[in-house]
């Protein structure tokens, strides 16, 4: 295989399925960086208190091409272009929330939310809990997480469970294009921070997506498949790799439900461990390393609900190894869970148990 | 503003030195009889810093403060009852008994809070400043600090985005000399902290911190060009904090002498009376018409604070989130 | 109850169960705190390149007490007072560990890890992978954790789940002034960063420990107690609450084995499954809040394992409220699990299953 | 040291430079090919910072390096055909495969590395002078970074900490005008960047990056004054990036005559040859001789880099942790 070849399994796969737009409105096809920018400008020219800010969104057009010539329509003062400051940049945000703003910051590759971390943790989550809700903090923060592009331990990782731990922090992590546009939207909707968590995978990617002001709920988990014999609960770019490996598995007569909780906090359990009821199987696929990743928490709250008695078999976790993700393509694909590998987890949870 | 020589501003400024001072001390004898929890900081010694400052804003310019920032609170204009409520745990605390000292903020006043983080609140400043200049008000966020925050990343980074975009945002370094044990002058190799300034393109203003009058008029300085768009400024006004950092500190880093003479010929509230005495602004009697005023205000504050009902445990779940309430377009 | 009552019992029990010196040595009476500052003490001493560096950990004697006049016996550079600057502080470690220096490193606050997440997570967890083998990182980080002291949100939280989740990390929580003293010792043997974490209310308990040159082996979990009717598993604090909580229980007829991991990563699961079989019953005790936490991971591991089929309950949590901590000392106490929160918890999962 | 007027330091020099050049050509040729995976920095343009730099220093000096690394590296003694290799996403690579571009380091030479974080190496730098402090050698750290990196708190926390304890280090920032698509004057309204030392007190001094002599001769005397014990200097290295930022970058942000004029009349290898040509130091024949054993030297590398093993996952997990090895004392 040469490297060009490799490089375009990176890039994923182009028609996933159970990835549609959400019904009720109107669509369209767009890549899902077209969706995302497709949302700023929405609520960008609709809301005057709504910006965007960020290393390299303006003339560059976003490190990942989101923002692309947004700044020619919505110019410079909403679309932002900082200096290299995660840190200041989230917590210019917490100020302009504070004080009658929604602003939408960036931070190029979610792996820098570690020098963004106080601003994030200590202070966007806790600020309306501690002042005694003296103040909101409606800040939204996208940050593309993941591996799959070569670039190594520093710009691959998978955050998601460090937010998730966060009191005070929506997380939610969209796998389609539709969900990209309406989470955002929605996000701007809340008096709350939240933090979006996107795929650097899914981008270039194109998706039906509707059209127009449009939303996703927060803390509403998506079934995106059914089937009766195992339950797969996915996250971000695992979804579609686990939607696609449900229809390997079917072709080996192996029926799989593919759940996606699309939001992390608030997660919306009832419909997850309802799935689990259904099947007694659960196979629960992440790419972030698995110590401590998010799907321990989906597997504690599985294994001490009622749900609990419903299982026949132990709850399985298929997780990025517990390494720093490497440069070399073939080990970055060795390290966390691609479709193949879903493939043969699920099948051994059905067979042997 | 003339403070000095203007008996309502004199009046005013002597009002909030005191309040200042006498709520500190009422605090320190509270938590000194057990009946107050957690950990204190104590800003007096330092109450011209902020009386001097927020008689320069208006009320609906912002502060952020710190966690020794009752004196900005008071300054800016909270109600001392609800500040002391908050202190002794009660539910009708500025923040319900779920933030204390360290996170009491005040909306009405458009102060955006204290924090717990050194340097903390230096980005959420200049994101406030962010706010004003893109609503296209004229508004102003002062950013009380201490010098200690200026060893902090996040002090650097809001200050950096700030002199970028020229944003209304002062800075105002309370150099107290220490940041907790380490000396401002030996963490920082400069003649005046204020010389930090020319790092950043900025203009940098020492201003004698124990002198309201002084630190009023380099803050209006300070404010008048940011509202004018001319971006922030960096004021260093050096005072000296007389208590330890907070409880646990036994002040081995600093000698009794050099905390005596801060006490004894530089006590700001003193320097103050003495200056409108001699102006002839004030009389004595005014003088002791200010302090009774702020004794009995303190004791009405403190006794219906200790009256009111306690914090309780229930609905803290649902405090965590604001509530959302829908579609906001 | 007075607020001087209410603060005596926040700074916890004088006189822990089961957290006694580890054998093998003479013993001394120590306070936590005295037990770190004596490892601290003869590694300085014993080897020219180990020094600590942190905020008033010099003069001032330590935030906790924990250096007292350590700076007197050591000197200021061997004892050393940074500014306050705590991503620098945890990156000058990393470039010291990398050329043939052992720096402690003190956080002040374990709270204060977000200021410095970057060298932590990206820096000195990644290098020696990253690098391909090139370099070590023999760094350890100090910094005290948890709740109970009044300090307020961004003062008390249980961050251990944040470093759990990062590969390259060693994550030790000290129980005991036996453990604090050994594991610190153990943290300089070994080529790795290692995070201790403390926690400030043991600081002043009088604990048996170990005098001399020892150490408690990271990567292996203690059973501080056992009985054969539930297993409990706690981290820091909530080690010794459960001790408490397990002598209420046996006056009840409930025998409770308590099992600390002491190390979270690389955790020691095989002693954790093999207590949980022998009781079938499980339950997970942790200071930190629960969405997230590290007992996720504890009861993942549990439910994927061979011990799954042993479960005759549910995996139980009891865990920190999801909420930042609050100042108010009935509100502080009421967020995080009591001795009577383990009793009750304890007594359903036995009653009930 | 003399440089352009010796001729064994001239031949290194230009060695140096030709080897980046032909490098970094090399791995985007190899990239353009699909023969290289991920993305790339190149530096091509400012060779004469790292080669000036480095020859300012020993074998025993450390530096810290950027995501635009491959120049330092090369510049402080690599091994090319090990470099090749890692890019290659071979198993003989620095890294084993599991680095890449933006983590090659060199134990052989005290490199402490490239880093994918912006200003991640300023502390780390820092950290290396203060171990060289305590074990009383008299080493230095280099920490080379760029113009982007000074909107970071870890650059601010870094010199913060150099400054107050002298350390032996150098903070060199290669200013190739933009940090990505930000322009840093427009980013930092200083009149030159070399002024933000004006806030550390430190010495700041700006160099002509596209010359080796300056930069060399700066670095020199910032050596020195390092390993006498004054403590860090700042200095600024005036260059341009010929290449876009990675291959992502369409240019948006310059001119395409900005770019031009920049590789026309200040190249830095044309600038050296020219200088040495001029001072007699070197022939035409010279440099000619020069450029064809780092032509063959690289294809050499090339060739046996891509024909070594590659990489594989095995032992992955046992490289996350050094191995323990029991009591160290
Ligand atoms: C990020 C962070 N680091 C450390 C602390 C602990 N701490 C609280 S106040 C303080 C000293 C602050 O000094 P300075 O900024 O000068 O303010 P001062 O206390 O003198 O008013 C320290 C180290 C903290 N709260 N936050
Ligand atoms: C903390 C962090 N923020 C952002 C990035 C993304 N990024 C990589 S290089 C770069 C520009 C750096 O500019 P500069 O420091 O001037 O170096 P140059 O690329 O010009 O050599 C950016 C924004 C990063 N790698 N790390
Ligand atoms: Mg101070
Ligand atoms: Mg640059």
């Amino acid at each position: 295989m040469t490297m060009q070849e490799q490089r375009s399994i990176h890039e994923g796969l182009e028609h996933p399925t159970g990835l549609g737009a959400r019904p009720g409105a109107e669509t369209a096809e767009m890549t899902y960086a077209e969706a995302i920018r497709d949302a700023l400008r929405i609520a960008i020219e609709a809301d005057p208190s709504v910006f965007l800010m960020g290393e390299d969104v303006g003339r560059y057009g976003g490190a990942f091409g989101v923002t692309g010539t947004l700044v020619d329509e919505l110019g410079t003062d909403r679309i932002r272009d900082t200096t290299i400051s995660e840190l200041g940049i989230v917590g210019l945000g917490v100020g302009a929330a504070m004080t009658g703003m929604k602003p939408i910051v960036e931070i190029q590759f979610s792996d820098f939310t570690a020098q963004a971390m106080d601003q994030i943790a200590n202070q966007a989550a806790k600020i309306h809990f501690m002042l005694g809700g003296e103040a909101n903090v409606p800040l939204v923060i996208r940050a593309p997480g993941g591996s799959g592009t070569g670039a190594a331990a520093q710009h691959s990782q998978s955050l998601e469970a460090w937010f998730a731990h966060i009191p005070g922090l929506k997380v939610v992590m969209p796998a389609s294009g539709d969900d990209a546009k309406g989470l955002l939207l929605a996000a701007l909707d809340d008096p709350n921070p939240v933090m979006i968590l996107e795929h650097k995978l899914l981008y270039k990617q194109t998706f039906e997506v509707r059209t127009g002001d449009v939303r996703t709920p927060i803390g509403k988990a998506a079934v995106r498949r059914t089937g009766g014999d195992l339950t797969i609960v996915a996250t971000g770019v695992e979804v579609q790799r686990s939607l696609e490996a449900a229809e390997l598995l079917a072709a080996q007569g192996i029926q799989a439900t593919v759940v996606d909780p699309v939001t992390l906090t608030p997660l919306d359990s009832a419909t997850i461990l309802a799935e689990v009821v259904k099947t007694g199987r659960v196979l629960l696929v992440q790419e972030a390393v698995q110590t401590g990743g998010f799907m321990s928490e989906v597997s504690a709250i599985i294994a001490e609900s009622e749900a609990f008695v419903h299982l026949r078999a132990p709850i399985r976790r298929l997780s990025g190894l517990d390494v720093p993700i490497p440069y070399a393509p073939q080990l970055e694909k060795a390290v966390v869970p691609q479709v193949d590998d879903i493939v043969v987890a699920a099948t051994a949870l059905v067979k042997e148990w | 503003m003339q403070i000095v020589t203007d008996r309502s501003a004199a009046i005013e400024a002597l009002g909030t030195l005191w309040r200042i001072r006498r709520f500190e001390e009422a605090v320190e004898d509270l938590y000194g009889r057990g009946m107050m929890h957690g950990t204190m900081h104590l800003s007096i010694g330092q109450e011209a810093v902020p009386t001097g400052a927020c008689m320069a804003l208006r009320r609906d310019d912002y502060i952020t403060s710190t966690h020794r920032g009752h004196g900005h609170c008071i300054a800016k204009g909270a109600d001392l009852e609800r500040m002391m409520a908050e202190l002794l745990a009660k539910d009708t605390g500025y923040c319900r008994g779920r933030g204390g000292s360290m996170h009491i903020a005040d909306a009405a006043t458009n102060n955006l809070g204290a924090n717990g983080i050194v340097a903390g609140g230096v980005p959420i400043a200049a994101g406030a400043g962010l706010s004003a200049q893109m609503r296209g008000t004229d508004q102003v966020a002062v950013c009380f600090h201490g010098d200690g925050a200026m060893g902090e990343g996040a002090w650097h980074e809001g200050v950096v985005l700030a002199a970028m975009w020229k944003l209304p945002v002062v800075f105002l370094c309370e150099n107290n000399l220490y940041g907790m044990s380490m000396s401002s002058a030996k963490a920082f190799p400069l003649e005046q902290l204020s010389d930090r300034a020319n790092g950043y393109g900025i203009p940098g203003v020492t201003v004698d911190g124990n002198d309201v009058q002084a630190v009023h008029d380099a803050v209006e300085t300070a404010v008048a060009r940011a509202r004018a768009g001319e971006g922030p400024t960096f004021i260093v006004a050096e005072t000296y904090r007389w208590r330890g950092h907070s409880k646990s500190d036994k002040n081995l880093y600093r000698t009794r002498d050099e905390i005596e003479s801060w006490r004894e010929s530089n006590d700001p509230i003193a320097r103050f009376e003495k200056s409108v005495l001699e102006a002839g602004t004030l009389t004595e009697a005014d003088i002791q018409t200010v302090r009774d005023e702020v004794r009995d205000d303190l004791r009405g504050a403190v006794q219906r604070a200790a009256a009111a009902p306690d914090a309780t445990p229930e609905g803290l779940l649902d405090a965590v989130f604001a509530p959302t309430t829908g579609a906001a377009r």
